[in-house]
């Protein structure tokens, strides 16, 4: 029954997007039932085998692989065989959940909007390229189904986005266009050098790694190593919204909707930090290695000016932006320590951004409705009028900033755990991020709640019973991890000392 | 006795002539003409490789056969191209073809 | 059959052997022509279409047949390639898989065009009809011929008969205007070709290229300038056939002028016999120095690229966009070739041309069903500007969607085939470490995402110019040709095995 | 009973997440049961603790697993030691009482259950602090407190000073609390452990897994770095800015804050992990000074105040000014000793300025007050109490602690400290003195009605003055020489000495009781018997002095000027950078391209002959460089 519920995950929201397709397009409630339950199925299936997974072993499970494409003659007489092959571990699990939820989470947070039948397609088929990203076992698929997210998004900014829609999707399209150019050279680069040492030519991934793992230094050279790396480097620093290659984060959260902003910031973003641990560290370690202090002084770079940038933005969704990619800065010091604690910060920071980001944008999201605006300065003094989405506000910036008992502060110190022992003087700038985040995060926090509420605020209506839902469900996840890591951590555990024990660090 | 450079060189000249009539003159006859020009300077080329070349071979000669015969067809399609054109636009000029453009 | 010079008594069972198919065409060719003199010109115009695509199919069975002929040969027989005149002619995998594209790629341009006969009356059709048989046959010589003679015949044939297809429409000042400029750029591209190939003849003293390659080995060092001066002359010539920058400014005008059935045929069928030719030429003639020379396609394939994407991004004018868009696609295709400079082995080849006819085919299906697709919208729409596709959605759906499954392609979005396509050909540039060259492939496509999706904005994201939101009317012949692309696109896409096992599976030169 | 010690924290947990279901409607009576019933019984238990730690000494902690990083695992627990005994009771006693206290404070207010969540959540986090048998686990507990301190200063979310004093509580608070995480990673880095008796080895044996600094200079940066925090909580120089400002808070909070909960966590975290800084002089040496400059500085800001309960904070920040500077000299005991006596009339004091705020409806002003004592005898009573005791006059709780303090000072051989700590005192004993005089003597000097309506408030209010009141008159002797010094026993819990102990100098005693009165003696001048007339100095003589104090030293328009505006400005600056430099350029390359794209289209003239003269240019200039690459040009 295991055998097949990875591409069941996949391919159910796809089928959904098929069936709606044949939903007749006056009709509006159908499609968002529809859309629930393509994204709920994969959450329940996600949940089964989380109920299942053995966290004690390090290497793949519930694979499932079948070949799919031979190319001949692609390496030498030897013909490329590329699979289709899925499989969770302790890393990709993680990403698993934290995508069955928020995708999930972002359809309950989808407010009735026109053209919902489309919306829902686009969406629908998006989710379907963000499982498939996290749970392909090669790397052509892999890079199927990142491609496979862009036309989605196109579409789902440029037609429901804001005032500069067609300019953004257009920005957001080349933008990461480009960072996959990247990823397919250094991905097909690295496919090649693994089948000079094995002798055959294959795509996988685990395959790669082993190669790699045990390659004599003269058929794969170090300077190769390090030049793939900078490449895939590159490419992930466009990926992930990274200065200076941030500035499509932004404008796409200002200009998507609620639903979108959630799974960009939630999910979309973090594939750049899944391709840096699983390609990067897992397959170039000692690239990485090489690079260390580079990844750091750039982790820390994002850290000061984004919290410096975020301080004085208006806008609280790009405030939001900035300070994902601050968080995301940690994830780079963290991933620069190579050493367990780091790694580890690094999957915890990634996956509680997620969260966090989550939340916050169907905060704002749920603000926006109601007042008809996300500019910090326009609101003031919700407390009262909607003391409950105030008091999930005032949690969701509190657990941002990294208050303990919350998902984000166990990320922050462990990621500085590592990174202290690598770079102590480089880390201690850092640390400047968590002064910063209070500052901004309360800032935002109390002039949109605190204070004398204006007239036109007074007597908005508070939560509906539906939005408790996204929102009990992501603080309960955030404050379950800040409470009880090892639920995240004894995952990534194991995967991650197989990482650290190959460099010997 | 004549050299292959020297028959080579007159092809080369011949050659530019065409090449440049076909890019400077304004009639469209007159620029079939050039390119035909430019034709001939190639088979007098493969004559002078037929005849004093490396390895002298009469496939050169047939090469020529051919390559006169297209030239007249290539020649009678420019000429009905001609006329269709000067239906539409009653002139003859290739500087006035260009309704197409960017 | 010996000698290497002078004629040879051919069995005429050898003939029919190495050239069925060609025979086949041009026998319709001049039935069509004899049946148009005698039959009343309706029952002509209902018939000759209909014969045209009759003789391409069967063309393109015994095509397929001639696949075992090949195989027969290398494995049971005497193994050498089946050919005419020792070498003049053969018949060999290669020559085949183009046939079927060719064959094939004219068979659906037939088809679009039977609509385009009913909107222009002045249209002759029964000319039309073999004009496009006997075009096709110059591009099957052109893809199986090892003699300069005869490969300059062909791409004669081809050429010229091309032109006055182009001019066809004899009222119509546009089309006499592109025949008219490709007439020009193209015969003095044939004369820069020939002028290349009597200095190759020079130098070997034979046109034939399956001779001539071993003196090119052996003349290389001495008469390195004569020869690198022949190579680029023809690669000029047939460059600018396949439109290769800067050698492609005629296409934009010559695509906007042409009907738009003939400006598919050129698009697809005459570039690909332009490939054919290019690698035919290239691959036997100068095998043996290609080291010495590859940088030259190196340069026009990324200069392509650039340029034909770049290009396309200000462009308003959809024929003309897609003008651009193919010029784009000639650089990519060039890549296999190009590439092989550095190719260390024998394989190299057999991917070189696999990726081409992969790519090839690709490009067939994505083009003729764009080009169907779009004749329908624009004619309704009455002009040929991106405005005439807005709010497609809404007005078609299933032509906004089968257009966007072709452009998708054609930008190399995944589970298309134009996908699988770039990404084939990008496996060759990493083999051989042009890592900058794969890069350029994909970034430039990243450009071309620009254009490509404005077609899509158009069609989902604005709504309609056009005020009658009546269903377009789409004749039957371009229903079957665009549900022939969109399987074609979305099958090679999902499953390109189906290509693969078959391209896998070729004696490519007969080895 | 030791390993039972949870229960304790556990009791005012229990209690927030009951109130959380509850719900803001709750019956304010059941609100207020279910609190202070969770807080005695807390004060039970932790009373029962300390009898059996009395008995048997401390206990190895109690731990947990808690996440597992590699081969290490960190781990959660509890432990209990004298000194943690000793502060449960205390922190639980107090929070006792306040809960009750509070129940007239905010009667009727909207989001009274609100209140008492918090507070429940404010206890918890403090006895967690308490309790924690490692640094990572006080840092959580240590977050908690600022986030509580935060939700109450600015629980009157409404009023934009409370909402501004709230985040400048937190704010500040965290720049100290990021000195502690640093300080702790490192140690972490260094030792492999947050447990203090693994970090203590480590730190005895001065082996560290670091090689970037030597071993002395790291415990030096390590413990200056754990002090930086305590600064933030304990609100010590230059981080004491946020103290005063807090008062925004309900009155209640700030007696919790300033007795129990919030500012005692810093000094009690010295306290606890007094082992790191005994291991480095210097960092002894700079806590020394810290403590002593915050001591006279607070309390020279003191004497102007016209706010009762800033003047009662400002008196706050010094007297921990007093504690740190004992940690700093290593008079362990004495500090220690300190924290517990100053616990108990610091809240006595706000609870009786709370009640007189109270009564005269919420006016801080004492300029506007004046001749209380008739009205509110019993707060009158408590106050002076807790004024006597804070002045350290005998035989009152505040004499024998601050003696122990100056005596270490003295004895440790830092005279400058000693004298600054004489001078605080005077200062001390004056201005408590001049608020006493000022609010229950003389005249009332606001508006009439108001001072009909003043009288004494419930009995939920006035019992906790009482007892706090007995606590300030007899906590003091527990050390004092008369019961030979119990409470020192108790706190080396029977070991080896913590620090240093010196035995009682009578002259010293009496010289600092001469002080205090001196004190309460120019206060008695000047504004009861009104023989000095306090306007006439501030206007003559001492003016820039006067200023310098009312003003607070400038010290939050420093911080304005020269951190604030700046780091906002350089916001600005990079904001302005990312939209227009980093943006711009992006943009750049996207136009430049359009640019391109559209010469290449106008380059398209429709001139055949013109495609033919580029083609012929391409084909020239391709020849051209293969000739000159094949050298085939002859």
């Amino acid at each position: 029954m295991m055998g097949n519920l990875l591409t069941l995950i996949v391919f159910l929201p796809l089928l959904g997007a098929l069936i709606l397709g044949f939903v007749p397009r006056s009709n509006d409630s159908q499609p968002k039932a529809v859309a629930m339950i393509a994204t709920l199925l994969p959450l329940l299936f996600a949940g089964i085998l989380y109920a299942n997974f053995d966290s004690g072993q390090t290497g793949m499970q519930f694979t499932e692989s079948h070949d799919w494409i031979h190319i001949a003659h692609a390496f030498q007489d030897k013909s490329l065989v590329i699979g289709y092959s899925l499989g969770v571990d302790g890393l990709s699990m993680p990403f698993l959940l934290l995508t069955a939820v928020v995708t999930f989470l972002g359809v309950l947070a989808t407010k009735h909007m026109h053209r919902a039948k489309e919306f829902y397609i686009w969406y629908l088929i998006l989710v379907t390229g963000l499982y498939g990203c996290f749970l392909s076992l090669d790397l052509f698929l892999f890079f199927l189904f990142l491609e496979m997210t862009l036309v989605p998004m196109y579409f789902l900014i440029g037609i429901w986005g804001g005032d500069r829609k067609g300019q953004v999707a257009t920005k957001f399209l080349i933008y990461r266009g480009l960072a996959s150019v990247g990823i397919l050279v250094a991905f097909v680069a690295l496919a090649y050098k693994a089948a000079m040492v094995t002798g055959v030519m294959t795509m996988d991934m685990i395959a790669i790694t082993d190669a790699f793992a045990k390659a004599p230094a003269d058929v794969i050279t170090s300077s190769f190593k390090q030049g793939i790396f900078l490449v895939l480097f590159l490419a992930i620093l466009i990926e992930e919204a990274f200065f200076p290659f941030h500035t499509w984060l932004p404008d796409t959260h200002e200009q998507a909707p609620t639903s979108i902003s959630m799974v960009v910031g939630g999910v979309l973003m973090k594939i750049g930090a899944y391709v840096l641990f699983r390609i990067g560290v897992g397959i170039l370690p000692d690239a990485v290695q090489y690079f260390a202090t580079l990844i750091a002084v750039i982790g820390v770079i994002n850290i000061v000016y984004a919290a410096l940038v975020a301080m004085v933005q208006r806008d609280w969704r790009r405030l939001l932006a900035f300070s994902a990619i601050s968080h995301m800065g940690v994830v780079l010091l963290g991933v620069a320590a190579m050493n367990q604690a780091g790694l580890q910060g690094g999957v915890f920071m990634t996956i509680s951004s997620g969260l966090l980001s989550g939340l916050l944008f169907f905060l704002i999201g749920a603000i926006k409705e109601r007042t008809g605006t996300t500019i910090i300065g326009a609101l003031g003094g919700l407390s009262k009028p909607m003391p409950i989405l105030a008091g999930f506000l005032l949690v969701a910036a509190l657990g941002s900033l990294g208050l303990p008992g919350m998902s984000g502060f166990i990320s922050e110190i462990l990621a500085f755990m590592g990174a202290f022992k690598a770079f102590p003087v480089l880390s201690a700038v850092g640390t400047l991020g968590i002064i910063l985040a209070a500052v901004y995060l309360l800032w935002a926090m109390q002039r949109t709640t605190y204070g004398p509420t204006t007239a036109q605020l007074e007597g908005l209506p508070d939560a509906r019973a539906v939005e408790y839902v996204p929102m009990v469900v992501l603080v309960a996840l955030i404050i379950l991890i800040g409470v009880y890591p090892s639920i995240l951590g004894d995952l990534v555990n194991h995967t991650i000392s197989s990482y650290v024990t190959r460099i010997g660090g | 006795m004549l050299s292959v450079e020297q028959f080579l060189t007159l092809g080369a000249i011949l050659f530019c002539i065409g090449l440049f009539g076909a890019l400077t003159k304004r009639n469209i006859i007159i620029v079939l003409v050039s390119i035909e020009l430019m034709l001939n300077a190639v088979n007098i080329n493969l004559l002078t490789f037929a005849r004093f070349g490396l390895m002298p071979s009469i496939n050169g000669q047939i090469f020529t056969l051919f390559t006169m015969t297209i030239a007249a067809a290539e020649l009678a399609v420019g000429l009905a191209v001609l006329i269709s054109l000067y239906r539409n636009r009653n002139t003859s000029d290739v500087r006035d073809q260009d309704l197409m453009k960017w | 059959m010996n000698g290497i010079n002078g004629v040879t008594q051919l069995a005429f069972s050898d003939v029919w052997r190495v050239m069925a198919p060609e025979i086949l065409l041009v026998l319709g060719g001049f039935l069509i022509l004899v049946l148009d003199l005698f039959m009343n010109k309706e029952s002509s115009r209902r018939l000759s279409p209909q014969l045209g695509i009759l003789f391409l199919i069967a063309a393109f069975v015994m095509t397929i047949r001639n696949f075992g002929l090949v195989s027969d040969q290398t494995a049971g027989g005497t193994g050498e390639l089946l050919n005419l005149s020792n070498m003049l002619y053969v018949l060999d995998d290669f020559g085949n898989v183009f046939k079927l594209l060719f064959t094939a790629g004219t068979a659906l341009v037939l088809l679009m065009s039977i609509d385009f006969f009913k909107q222009n009356p002045e249209v002759k059709v029964a000319e039309y009809t073999y004009l496009m048989l006997f075009a096709t046959t110059g591009a099957m010589v052109m893809a199986s011929s090892l003699d300069l003679i005869t490969l300059f015949v062909g791409l004669e044939l081809l050429s010229i008969s091309s032109y006055v297809l182009v001019a066809m429409r004899r009222n119509h000042a546009k089309s006499a205007e592109g025949g008219m400029k490709y007439l020009v750029i193209g015969s003095i591209a044939s004369a820069m070709a020939l002028y290349g190939m009597s200095f190759l003849y020079g130098v070997t003293g034979q046109t034939n290229l399956a001779y001539g390659a071993q003196t090119v080995i052996q003349m290389w060092l001495q008469f390195k300038p004569l020869l690198t001066l022949a190579f680029l002359l023809m690669l000029i010539g047939f460059g600018v056939k396949v439109s290769l920058v800067p050698f492609h400014q005629w296409s934009p005008d010559t695509y906007e002028g042409a009907p738009n059935p003939v400006t598919a045929f050129l698009a697809v069928v005459s570039k690909a016999a332009g490939f054919a030719l290019i690698l035919r030429t290239f691959l036997w003639g100068f095998s043996g120095v290609f080291g010495d020379v590859y940088i030259y396609l190196v340069i026009l394939a990324a200069l392509t690229m650039v340029v034909g994407n770049v290009a396309a991004l200000s462009q308003k004018n959809i024929k003309r966009l897609l003008a651009y868009s193919s010029v784009a696609q000639a650089g990519y295709l060039l890549l296999p070739l190009a590439v092989l400079g550095k190719g260390k082995s024998i394989d190299n080849i057999w991917l070189a041309l696999g990726q081409t006819s992969f790519y090839l085919v690709a490009y067939l299906f994505m083009t003729m069903g764009a080009f169907a697709v779009l004749t329908v919208v624009t004619r309704q729409a009455g002009n040929e500007t991106l405005e005439a596709f807005r709010g497609l959605w809404k007005r078609a759906p299933f032509l906004a969607v089968s257009m966007a499954v072709f452009v998708l392609s054609m930008a190399g979005m995944p589970l298309t085939a134009g996908f699988i396509g770039k990404f084939y050909i990008f496996l060759g540039t990493i083999n051989t470490e042009m890592y900058w060259l794969g890069g350029l492939l994909f970034a430039t496509s990243a450009i071309a995402f620009y254009y490509y999706f404005g077609v899509l904005k158009a069609m989902f994201l604005k709504d309609s110019a056009v005020q009658s939101h009546d269903k377009i009317q789409v004749p039957v012949s371009l229903t079957v040709t665009i549900a022939i692309g969109l399987i074609g696109t979305l099958a090679l896409g999902i499953f390109p095995d189906l290509l693969m096992k078959f391209l896998n599976g070729l004696h490519w030169f007969g080895q | 009973m030791v390993q039972n010690a949870w229960l304790i924290p556990l009791f005012p947990l229990v209690a927030y997440l009951l109130l959380f279901v509850l719900g803001r409607r709750a019956q304010e009576g059941i609100v207020t049961a279910i609190s202070v019933l969770a807080a005695l019984a807390g004060f039970i238990v932790s009373l029962l603790i300390l009898s059996d730690v009395h008995a048997n000494g401390a206990s190895a902690p109690y731990v947990f697993h808690w996440l597992t990083v590699g081969q290490n695992t960190l781990s959660m627990g509890f432990e209990v030691t004298p000194l943690n005994a000793m502060m449960l009771t205390v922190v639980t006693f107090i929070s006792t009482l306040v809960l009750l206290f509070s129940k007239g404070y905010l009667h009727g207010d909207a989001r009274y259950s609100v209140f008492y969540q918090y507070l429940n959540l404010f206890i918890f986090s403090m006895l967690g602090l308490v309790i924690s048998p490692n640094l990572l686990q006080v840092y959580i507990f240590w977050e908690l407190v600022g986030l509580c301190s935060f939700l109450l200063v600015g629980f009157w979310y409404f009023k934009p000073e409370a909402a501004a004093a709230a985040k400048k509580a937190f704010i500040v608070t965290r720049i100290g609390d990021v000195g502690l995480f640093i300080g702790i990673v490192l140690i972490y880095v260094a030792t492999g452990t947050f447990e203090y008796s693994g970090v203590f080895e480590a730190f005895e044996a001065k082996k560290f897994a670091i090689d970037w600094i030597t071993p002395d200079h790291f415990i030096t940066l390590v413990a200056i770095l754990m002090f930086i925090g305590a600064m933030g909580k304990s609100a010590q120089f230059p981080l004491h800015t946020w103290l005063p400002d807090a008062m925004e808070g309900p009155t209640p909070v700030s007696a919790l804050i300033h007795a129990a909960t919030m500012v005692a966590a810093g000094v009690y975290l010295v306290a606890r992990a007094f082992p790191i800084f005994e291991a480095s002089p210097d960092a002894l040496t700079v806590i020394g000074i810290i403590g002593g400059i915050t001591a006279i500085f607070a309390a020279l800001i003191g004497l102007t105040q016209n706010d009762i309960k800033r003047v009662v904070a400002y008196s706050t920040v010094s007297q921990l000014g007093y504690m740190v500077m004992a940690l700093g000299v290593s008079a362990y005991a004495a500090s220690t000793f300190h924290l517990m006596t100053h616990a108990f009339f610091k809240a006595l004091l706000f609870l009786a300025a709370g009640s007189v705020i109270h009564a005269i409806h919420h006016n801080q002003d004492i300029r506007f007050m004046g001749g209380l004592w008739k009205k509110l005898p019993l707060t009158g009573w408590t106050f002076l109490i807790g004024a006597l005791a804070l002045s350290g006059i005998p035989p009152f709780a505040g004499f024998w602690s601050k003696d122990e303090i100056l005596l270490g000072a003295l004895k440790s051989g830092n005279t400058t400290l000693f004298v600054l700590g004489l001078i605080a005192a005077f200062c001390t004993a004056f201005y408590i003195f001049r608020v006493f005089f000022m609010t229950f003597t003389g005249e009332f000097r606001g508006e009439k009605e108001v001072y009909e309506h003043a009288h004494e408030s419930g009995s939920v209010m006035t019992i906790p003055l009482v007892l706090l009141s007995i606590m300030a008159i007899v906590a003091g002797l527990l050390n004092s020489p008369l019961t030979d010094h119990a409470f020192e026993h108790f706190i080396f819990g029977g070991g080896e000495e913590i620090g240093k102990v010196y035995d009682t100098e009578w002259w010293l005693a009496g010289l600092a009781t001469v002080v205090a009165l001196a004190g309460i003696g120019l206060s008695y001048l000047m504004y009861k018997s009104k023989s000095i007339n306090p306007e006439a100095l501030a206007n003559g003589p001492l003016r820039p002095f006067y200023q310098l104090s009312l003003n607070k030293f400038y010290v939050d328009e420093l911080y304005h000027v020269a951190i604030v505006k700046p780091v906002v400005w350089i916001g600005h600056i990079l904001n302005f950078i990312d939209k227009w430099v980093v943006d711009g350029i992006v943009h750049l390359f996207g136009e430049g391209t359009y640019i391109g794209s559209l010469g290449l289209k106008y380059s398209q003239n429709g001139q055949v002959q013109t495609y033919g003269l580029v083609t012929l240019i391409g084909a020239l200039l391709l020849i051209g460089a293969a000739m000159y690459a094949v050298g085939g040009v002859k």
